[in-house]
C-alpha cells in the first residue's frame, strides 16, 4: 500500500505544482509582452498583479457557457477535454530530478520511468490532434473548420521532424527511458563543457527539435490554426467559459511539457554542478533550463510574424524533414566511429 | 484482475466497431475506429506487446486517422443517405455465407482452446524488436521503405492540382 | 571489414553507372580507380588479419544476410576468407587497381569512360563475389556476374560489329560451360543437401575416404566432370577455348584484367576450391591433365602464327591456363594456384605493355605494322621484356617458379599411372618451349629490327605521327607489374633450391585451404619414397637450357626475316572455328528454319498462342459481366472466394493445423 | 502472469474482422469503406501480437509492425484517389464510379 499512495502522492504534488505554474505563467507572458512591448502588463489585482491568475480563474468559472447550434453537442464538449488530457498525461513520465532521501526511504523526483518514454510522449502528441481538430469540426463555423484543417495539417507534418530530431539523441543514448537519456548526460568534457546533447553532437537535432516544437504547440510564429487577422481565433472562436479556458491550459500545458521534453533531451535534465551530493538541486537546475525555454517561447512571440501557409508547409517538409534525416545519417556516423 | 482488463478492453474493441459500422457519418465512424485502437491498445499491453501498444497510438490514432478526419473536414462529407439496393434477393445469400463463416471461426478458434497460455513478457521489447528489424528482416524492412516512398509519391501525384 | 571490400566496387559501380555520364574524365578516374584502391587496401588488411591467425584456423567467415530459404535449400550471402580466397582477393585487387589506372590513361578522350569504369568496378565486385563466396550459389552469381561483365566489355565498342558479336561468342560459349556447372551444383545439392563449401567438402571427406578409380564413373566423378565443363568454358579449354581469342575485340585493359589476369582462372579457383572433390576422383583428375596440357601445347602452336599482337597473347593466355589445369589434374593443387598468381603479374604486363604500343601507335594491332619500336618506346619495352622472359620460364623471373613446380609435379605425381606423368611432362616442357619461342617471336617483331608502321610525311621521328612513349599514368602500372614479374616467384621458391632448408612459403600458406592429391593404385607400392631434390634441380636445369636455347635459335630466327609466313593450319587455328561452324552452327541454323520455324513455330506455337488468345477472348466475354462497376460487388466476391477457400481446407482438405 | 486462453483473443480478433468485413460490404461511402479495411487489419494485427505473445516469437510483432506500415501506406494512397474522386465527380458514392465498366 506504501507503494501506491507514494505514487498517488507524488502525482497530486505534481499536478499542483504544474497547474499553478501553468496558473502563473499566463501571467508571466503577459508581463513579459508588456516589458517587451514597453508596458507595464497585468498590475491590478494584488502586489505586481500576483493575484491576476486567481482572477481569471474565476472570471472562467463563472462567465456563461455559450454554446453554438451545432449538430454535435457531445463533440463540442469532448474537444477541449480531448485536448487537455493529453497535455497532463505527458509530466507522468517527466523527470524533475534523480532520487532523493526522504523519511528514510528513498523516493524518486518522477512519478514513473517508462522503457519507451519517449514514445509515450510521441503517442500523446500524436493524440493532442484530435482535440484541435474535433473542436473545429463541431463548433459547425467555418473559421473553426479551416483552423481545425490547418492544424491538422501541420500537426502531422511537423510531428515528422520532431520525431526525426529525437533519433540522434536516442542513439547518443542508447534508450527510450528518459530517466536514462539524462543520467546518459551527467558529467562533463575536459572538466568545463557539461555532457549535454545539445553541445556534443546534437545541436542540430536540439534546433530543429525546438522549432517544431514551436510549430507543433501552435504558437508563433506557426500559430495558423487560430490565426486572429484570418481567423477570428480559429478552432477555439466558439468556445468560451470553462471550455475556452480548458484549451487555454491546455496550450500552455504543452508549452510547458515540450519546454521540459527539451531540457530533458538536449540539456541534462536535471543535471548540474554538486547535484551528485544535492540531488534535490537537480529540481533547481530543471525549472531554471525549463524557464529559459518558456522565456524563449514568449520573446518569439512577442517578436516574429506569422508564417503564410505555404510557407509553413515548404518549411516543415523541404528544410526541417531533410535536415532532421541529415542529422539521423551524422548522428549514426557518430555513433559508429565513437 | 487480467480477465477483467481484457473483457473491458474486448467489449469496448467490439463495440466500437460496431459504431464504425453503423455510424451513418464518417467522422463519427473514424471516431469510433479510435476508439478500436485504443481498446486494442490495451490488449496489445496485457499482452505484453509494450512497443507495438505504444506504436499503435503513434502511427494509427496519430497519423493515419488524424489523415482520415483531415479529408472527412477537407471534403465536408455528410452523412450517408439510405439507398434501395438493385438486386434485393442477393441479400438471401448473406445467410449461407455468414453461417460458413461462423463455423470457420469457431473450428480455428477451437484448435487453440487446450493450448496452455504462457505468458509473453519477455518479447515486444523495444531493443528485441530493433535488433530483428536490421538484422533478420533487413530486407524487407528496406523494401517496406520504399514501399513507403512509392506511397508518398503516389499520393502526392494524385492528389495535386493540375496547373494549366 | 570482407563486407566492405566486396560492395566498395559495386557502390562505385552503381554511382559511375547512374551518375558518371556528365561527369568529367578526372573526377571518373578518381571514383573508378578510388574504389578498387580502397578495395586493395581492405583486402590488405583482411589478409593481414588472416595472416594473424595460427595456420590450421585460417578462415575467417562473415555471414551477410540470408538470400533463400526454400525447403531444405538455404542459401545465404556469406563470405569465406581463407588462404585460397586471402591470395586470390589480394592479387586481383593489386592487378586489378594498377589495370584501372592504366586505364586512366588508355581510355583517355573515349565517349563512354564513366560506362568503361563501372563495368570495370561491377567486374571488380563479381570477382570479388566468385572469390570469397562461401557457398556454390553465391560462388554461381560471381561466376555469372563475371560472364556479364566480359560480355559487356567485349562488346564495349559496341557500334563495331565484330566486338558485338564477339561478345555474344564469349557469351555463348560460356554458356556451355555454365550449363555444366549449374547441373554439377544441382547435383551437390541433391546428394549433399548442403551447398555450402565448408559443409560440402566435410561430407565428403567423411563419406568417401578412398578416391574413384580410374574409369569409374561415380557420384563424384559425376559431379566433378560436370563442375569441369564449367571451368572449360570460363577458363578456355579445349573444346570450349575459341571465345577467348575473339574477346581480344574489348579495350585491351579489358584484355588484360579479364581475359588473362583474373576471370579466366575462375575454372582453376572453382577446382582448387573442390579440391577436395577432385582429389577423390582419379578419373576427372586424369581428364583434367590430359586436356590442360593438351589445350597448353595445342594454343601455343597458335600463338606461334598470329600477327595481332592480342591474339598472340590471347593464345599464350590459353596455353598458360592449360599449365594450370595440367597442375590441378596432377594433383598439384598449390603449384597450380601460385602459377594464376604469377601468371596475372605477367600476362598483365604483357597485355598493358601491348596496350601502350597500340595506342602509340593509333590503335594498330598487326605485329606486321610495328618493329623498331624499342627506340621510341624504352619502358614499355623494358616492361614487355620482362614479361617475356617471366613468362618463358627463365631465372629468376617469375614465371619460371611455378612453370618449374608445375612440371617438377607432373613429373612425380602420385595420382597419375606411370607412363602418362612422364609424357604429360614432356608435352609441358615442349609448351614452354613453344612459349618461348612465340614470346622471343613477338617481342623481336614488334620492338627490334625495322620501323614498318607508316611514320609521317617525313618520315622522321618527332613528328606528331610518330609513335611516344606512353604517359606516366600508363608507364607507372607497367613498370610495378614487371617488377613484380621479376620477383614475385620468389614467395613460391622451391625447397629444391635451398636444399630444403627453406620450406615453400607459399604451398605452406595455402596447403591448408587445399586437398592432397590422392595416390594411384600404380603408386601405392612406391608411397613414402621421396624423389630427392637433386632430380628436381636436374629436371628444372634441362627445362631452362631448352628454353634458352629456343629463346636463342627464335630471336636469330625472326631477327633476319620478321614476316616470315607460318603454316597456314596454325595461322587459322587448326580451322576450329570453321569446323565448329560445319558441325553446330550451320546444321542449327538451318535446323532452326526448316522444322523450329517453319514447322514448330508457325504451325504449333504460333498456334498455341493465337488459340490461347482467342480462347481468352471468349471466356472473357463471359467473365466480363463480373465486372460491375461497382466496387462492394468485388469485395463480396474476394470474401465469398476467401471464405469457399478456408472451408476448403478446414472441412474437406483436412489440413487443420494441431497442437 | 497472463490466465486468459489464446482463443479468447483470437474470439476477439474474429469478431472484429468480421465487423469490419462486414462494413466494407455494406458502406458505399469511399472513406467509411477504407475506415473498414482499417478495422480488418487491426483485427489481423491482435492476431499477430497474440501468437506472437503466446509463442514467444517476435515474428509475429514484427510483421504488425510491417502491416501497419502498409496501412499507412493504403491510408496515404486511398485517401489521395478519395480526392481525387471527390473532385471530379462531387461525390463519395463508390457505386457511381463505374465508368469504366464495360
Amino acid at each position: 500500500m506504501g507503494l501506491i499512495g507514494e505514487a498517488v502522492l507524488k502525482i497530486v504534488i505534481v499536478f499542483g505544482i504544474v497547474l499553478t505554474v501553468l496558473a502563473y505563467l499566463a501571467l508571466f507572458e503577459r508581463k513579459i509582452l508588456g516589458w517587451i512591448q514597453l508596458r507595464y502588463g497585468p498590475n491590478r489585482v494584488g502586489p505586481w498583479g500576483l493575484l491576476q491568475p486567481l482572477a481569471d480563474l474565476l472570471k472562467f468559472l463563472f462567465k456563461e457557457d455559450v454554446r453554438p447550434t451545432t449538430p454535435n453537442p457531445i463533440l463540442f464538449s469532448l474537444a477541449p477535454i480531448l485536448s487537455l488530457v493529453p497535455a497532463l498525461m505527458t509530466y507522468a513520465v517527466i523527470p524533475f530530478g534523480d532520487r532523493i532521501e526522504l523519511f528514510g526511504r528513498e523516493i524518486t523526483l518522477y512519478i514513473t520511468s517508462v522503457n519507451v518514454g519517449v514514445l509515450y510522449l510521441f503517442a500523446l502528441s500524436g493524440l493532442g490532434v484530435y482535440g484541435i481538430v474535433l473542436a473545429g469540426w463541431a463548433s459547425n463555423s467555418k473559421y473553426s473548420l479551416l483552423g481545425g484543417l490547418r492544424s491538422a495539417a501541420q500537426m502531422i507534418s511537423y510531428e515528422l521532424a520532431l520525431t526525426l530530431s529525437v533519433v540522434g539523441v536516442l542513439i547518443q543514448a542508447g534508450s527510450l527511458d528518459l530517466v536514462e537519456i539524462v543520467r546518459a548526460q551527467s558529467g562533463t568534457y575536459f572538466g568545463i563543457i557539461p555532457r549535454w546533447h545539445v553541445f556534443w553532437y546534437q545541436p542540430l537535432g536540439f534546433l530543429i527539435f525546438f522549432i517544431a516544437a514551436v510549430a507543433e504547440t501552435n504558437r508563433v510564429p506557426f500559430d495558423l490554426p487560430e490565426a486572429e487577422t484570418e481567423l477570428v481565433a480559429g478552432y477555439h472562436t466558439e468556445y468560451s467559459a470553462t471550455k475556452f479556458a480548458m484549451f487555454y491550459v491546455a496550450e500552455y500545458a504543452n508549452i510547458l511539457a515540450v519546454s521540459a521534453l527539451a531540457t530533458t533531451l538536449f540539456l541534462g535534465g536535471w543535471n548540474g554542478p554538486g547535484v551528485e551530493r544535492v540531488p534535490l538541486l537537480g529540481v533547481f537546475y530543471f525549472g531554471a533550463k525549463t524557464a529559459v525555454f518558456l522565456f524563449i517561447y514568449i520573446w518569439l512571440r512577442a517578436t516574429l510574424p506569422r508564417f503564410r501557409y505555404d510557407q509553413l508547409m515548404r518549411f516543415g517538409w523541404k528544410v526541417l524533414l531533410p535536415l532532421a534525416f541529415a542529422n539521423i545519417v551524422f548522428s549514426s556516423a557518430v555513433a559508429v566511429a565513437t | 484482475m487480467e480477465r477483467a482488463l481484457f473483457v473491458i478492453f474486448a467489449v469496448t474493441a467490439i463495440g466500437a466497431a460496431l459504431n464504425v459500422l453503423v455510424r451513418r457519418h464518417p467522422l463519427h465512424s473514424a471516431l469510433a475506429l479510435l476508439v478500436v485502437l485504443g481498446a486494442l491498445t490495451g490488449l496489445y499491453v496485457l499482452l505484453g506487446a509494450y512497443f507495438l501498444a505504444v506504436i499503435q497510438v503513434v502511427i494509427y490514432a496519430g497519423a493515419v486517422l488524424v489523415l482520415f478526419l483531415f479529408v472527412i473536414m477537407l471534403l465536408n462529407v455528410r452523412a450517408e443517405e439510405a439507398r434501395i439496393e438493385r438486386r434485393p434477393y442477393l441479400r438471401w445469400l448473406a445467410i449461407p455465407f455468414a453461417a460458413l463463416l461462423g463455423m470457420e471461426i469457431i473450428s480455428l478458434v477451437r484448435v487453440f482452446e487446450e493450448n496452455p497460455s504462457p505468458s509473453g513478457t519477455s518479447v515486444g521489447m523495444t531493443e528485441a524488436i530493433g535488433r530483428e528489424l536490421l538484422t533478420t528482416y533487413l530486407l524487407p524492412f528496406e523494401v517496406t521503405s520504399i514501399l513507403i516512398l512509392i506511397a508518398v509519391l503516389g499520393a502526392v501525384v494524385l492528389a495535386r492540382r493540375e496547373r494549366r | 571489414m570482407v563486407r566492405a571490400l566486396v560492395v566498395t566496387p559495386l557502390l562505385a559501380a552503381g554511382i559511375l553507372g547512374i551518375f558518371g555520364r556528365r561527369w568529367s574524365e578526372r573526377l571518373i578516374a578518381a571514383i573508378g580507380c578510388g574504389s578498387v584502391g580502397l578495395s586493395m587496401l581492405l583486402a590488405l588488411r583482411a589478409f593481414v588479419e588472416l595472416w594473424r591467425l595460427p595456420p590450421e584456423q585460417r578462415v575467417i567467415r562473415e555471414p551477410f544476410f540470408s538470400w533463400i530459404t526454400a525447403g531444405s535449400l538455404q542459401v545465404d550471402w556469406g563470405f569465406h576468407l581463407d588462404a585460397l580466397s586471402g591470395v586470390y582477393i589480394l592479387f586481383v585487387t593489386f592487378v586489378g587497381f594498377w589495370i584501372h589506372v592504366f586505364s586512366v590513361g588508355y581510355m583517355r578522350g573515349d565517349p563512354g569512360y564513366a560506362r568503361f569504369f563501372a563495368y570495370m568496378n561491377l567486374f571488380m565486385f563479381m570477382m570479388l563475389v566468385l572469390v570469397l563466396a562461401d557457398n556454390f550459389l553465391v560462388m554461381f552469381v560471381g561466376w555469372e556476374g563475371v560472364g556479364l561483365c566480359s560480355y559487356l566489355l567485349i562488346g564495349y565498342y559496341f557500334d563495331r560489329a565484330y566486338a558485338a558479336s564477339a561478345a555474344k561468342k564469349a557469351f555463348i560459349v560460356n554458356r556451355i560451360g555454365d550449363f555444366g556447372f549449374a547441373l554439377g551444383i544441382i547435383m551437390i545439392f541433391a546428394a549433399f543437401g548442403t551447398l555450402r563449401f565448408s559443409e560440402v567438402m566435410g561430407i565428403i571427406a567423411a563419406r568417401f575416404p578412398e578416391p574413384e578409380a580410374v574409369g569409374e564413373i561415380g557420384l563424384l566423378t559425376t559431379i566433378a566432370l560436370l563442375l569441369f565443363v564449367g571451368a572449360t568454358g570460363k577458363s578456355a579449354q579445349i573444346p570450349l577455348h575459341v571465345w577467348l581469342p575473339d574477346a581480344m575485340a574489348g579495350p585491351t585493359p579489358v584484355s588484360a584484367l579479364i581475359h588473362a589476369a583474373t576471370m579466366v582462372t575462375a575454372g582453376v579457383y572453382m577446382i582448387a576450391r573442390c579440391s577436395e572433390l577432385y582429389a577423390r576422383s582419379l578419373t576427372a583428375l586424369f581428364l583434367i591433365a590430359v586436356i590442360g596440357a593438351l589445350t597448353a601445347l595445342f594454343a601455343a602452336t597458335i600463338g606461334l602464327a598470329q600477327w595481332n599482337i592480342k591474339k598472340v597473347l590471347a593464345y599464350s593466355t590459353i596455353s598458360q591456363l592449360g599449365y594450370m589445369f595440367l597442375a590441378c589434374g596432377v594433383g598439384a593443387f598449390s603449384a597450380a594456384i601460385f602459377h594464376v598468381v604469377t601468371h596475372a603479374f605477367f600476362k598483365a604486363v604483357l597485355f598493358l605493355g601491348a596496350g601502350s604500343v597500340i595506342v602509340a601507335l593509333h590503335h594498330e594491332e598487326d605485329m606486321r605494322r610495328m618493329g623498331g619500336l624499342k627506340r621510341f618506346m624504352p619502358l614499355t619495352y623494358g616492361a614487355m621484356l620482362c614479361g617475356g622472359l617471366a613468362i618463358a620460364g627463365l631465372p629468376p623471373f617469375s614465371g619460371f617458379f611455378s612453370k618449374d613446380e608445375i612440371l617438377w609435379r607432373t613429373w612425380t605425381s602420385p595420382a597419375v599411372p606411370e607412363p602418362w606423368r612422364h609424357l604429360l611432362w614432356g608435352l609441358g616442357v615442349a609448351t614452354a618451349i613453344l612459349t618461348a619461342i612465340y614470346m622471343t617471336r613477338l617481342i623481336v617483331v614488334t620492338f627490334e629490327g625495322t620501323e614498318r608502321f607508316a611514320l609521317s610525311a617525313e618520315g622522321q621521328e618527332g613528328t606528331a605521327l610518330a609513335p611516344r612513349e606512353s604517359p606516366p599514368v600508363m608507364t607507372i602500372p607497367l613498370l610495378v607489374l614487371a617488377a613484380l614479374s621479376i620477383g614475385g616467384g620468389w614467395i613460391g621458391l622451391s625447397e629444391a633450391y635451398t636444399g630444403g632448408r627453406v620450406a615453400n612459403w607459399f604451398e605452406q600458406f595455402v596447403r591448408p585451404a587445399l586437398a592432397s592429391p590422392p595416390v594411384h593404385p600404380d603408386h601405392l607400392s612406391a608411397f613414402g619414397e621421396e624423389p630427392g631434390h637433386g632430380a628436381e634441380l636436374g629436371l628444372a636445369a634441362v627445362t631452362v637450357l631448352l628454353v634458352l636455347v629456343a629463346v636463342l635459335g627464335a630471336r636469330r630466327f625472326y631477327r633476319r626475316d620478321p614476316l616470315r609466313p607460318s603454316p597456314s593450319l596454325l595461322e587459322n587455328k587448326y580451322y576450329v572455328d570453321e569446323l565448329y561452324d560445319a558441325l553446330f552452327v550451320r546444321p542449327l541454323v538451318r535446323g532452326s528454319t526448316l522444322l523450329l520455324w517453319r514447322v514448330f513455330d508457325m504451325t504449333i506455337i504460333d498456334g498455341m498462342v493465337n488459340g490461347v488468345a482467342a480462347s481468352v477472348a471468349a471466356c472473357a466475354a463471359l467473365l466480363r459481366r463480373l465486372q460491375t462497376g461497382l466496387v462492394r460487388s468485388y469485395v463480396v466476391m474476394i470474401v465469398i472466394g476467401a471464405l469457399l477457400v478456408l472451408g476448403y481446407f478446414i472441412f474437406v482438405g483436412g489440413r487443420l493445423p494441431t497442437q | 502472469m497472463t490466465t486468459i486462453p489464446i482463443s479468447w483473443y483470437l474470439a476477439v480478433a474474429a469478431v472484429l474482422f468480421t465487423i469490419g468485413t462486414v462494413t466494407v460490404f455494406v458502406k458505399r461511402n469511399a472513406i467509411a469503406m477504407l475506415l473498414g479495411i482499417e478495422v480488418m487489419l487491426n483485427a489481423a494485427n491482435l492476431t499477430l501480437v497474440t501468437f506472437s505473445s503466446y509463442f514467444r516469437e517476435l515474428a509475429g510483432q514484427i510483421m504488425v509492425f510491417f502491416v501497419m506500415v502498409v496501412a499507412a501506406a493504403e491510408a496515404a494512397v486511398g485517401l489521395a484517389i478519395v480526392i481525387l474522386l471527390f473532385r471530379h465527380r462531387e461525390t463519395l458514392n463508390v457505386d457511381e464510379a463505374q465508368a469504366l465498366k464495360l
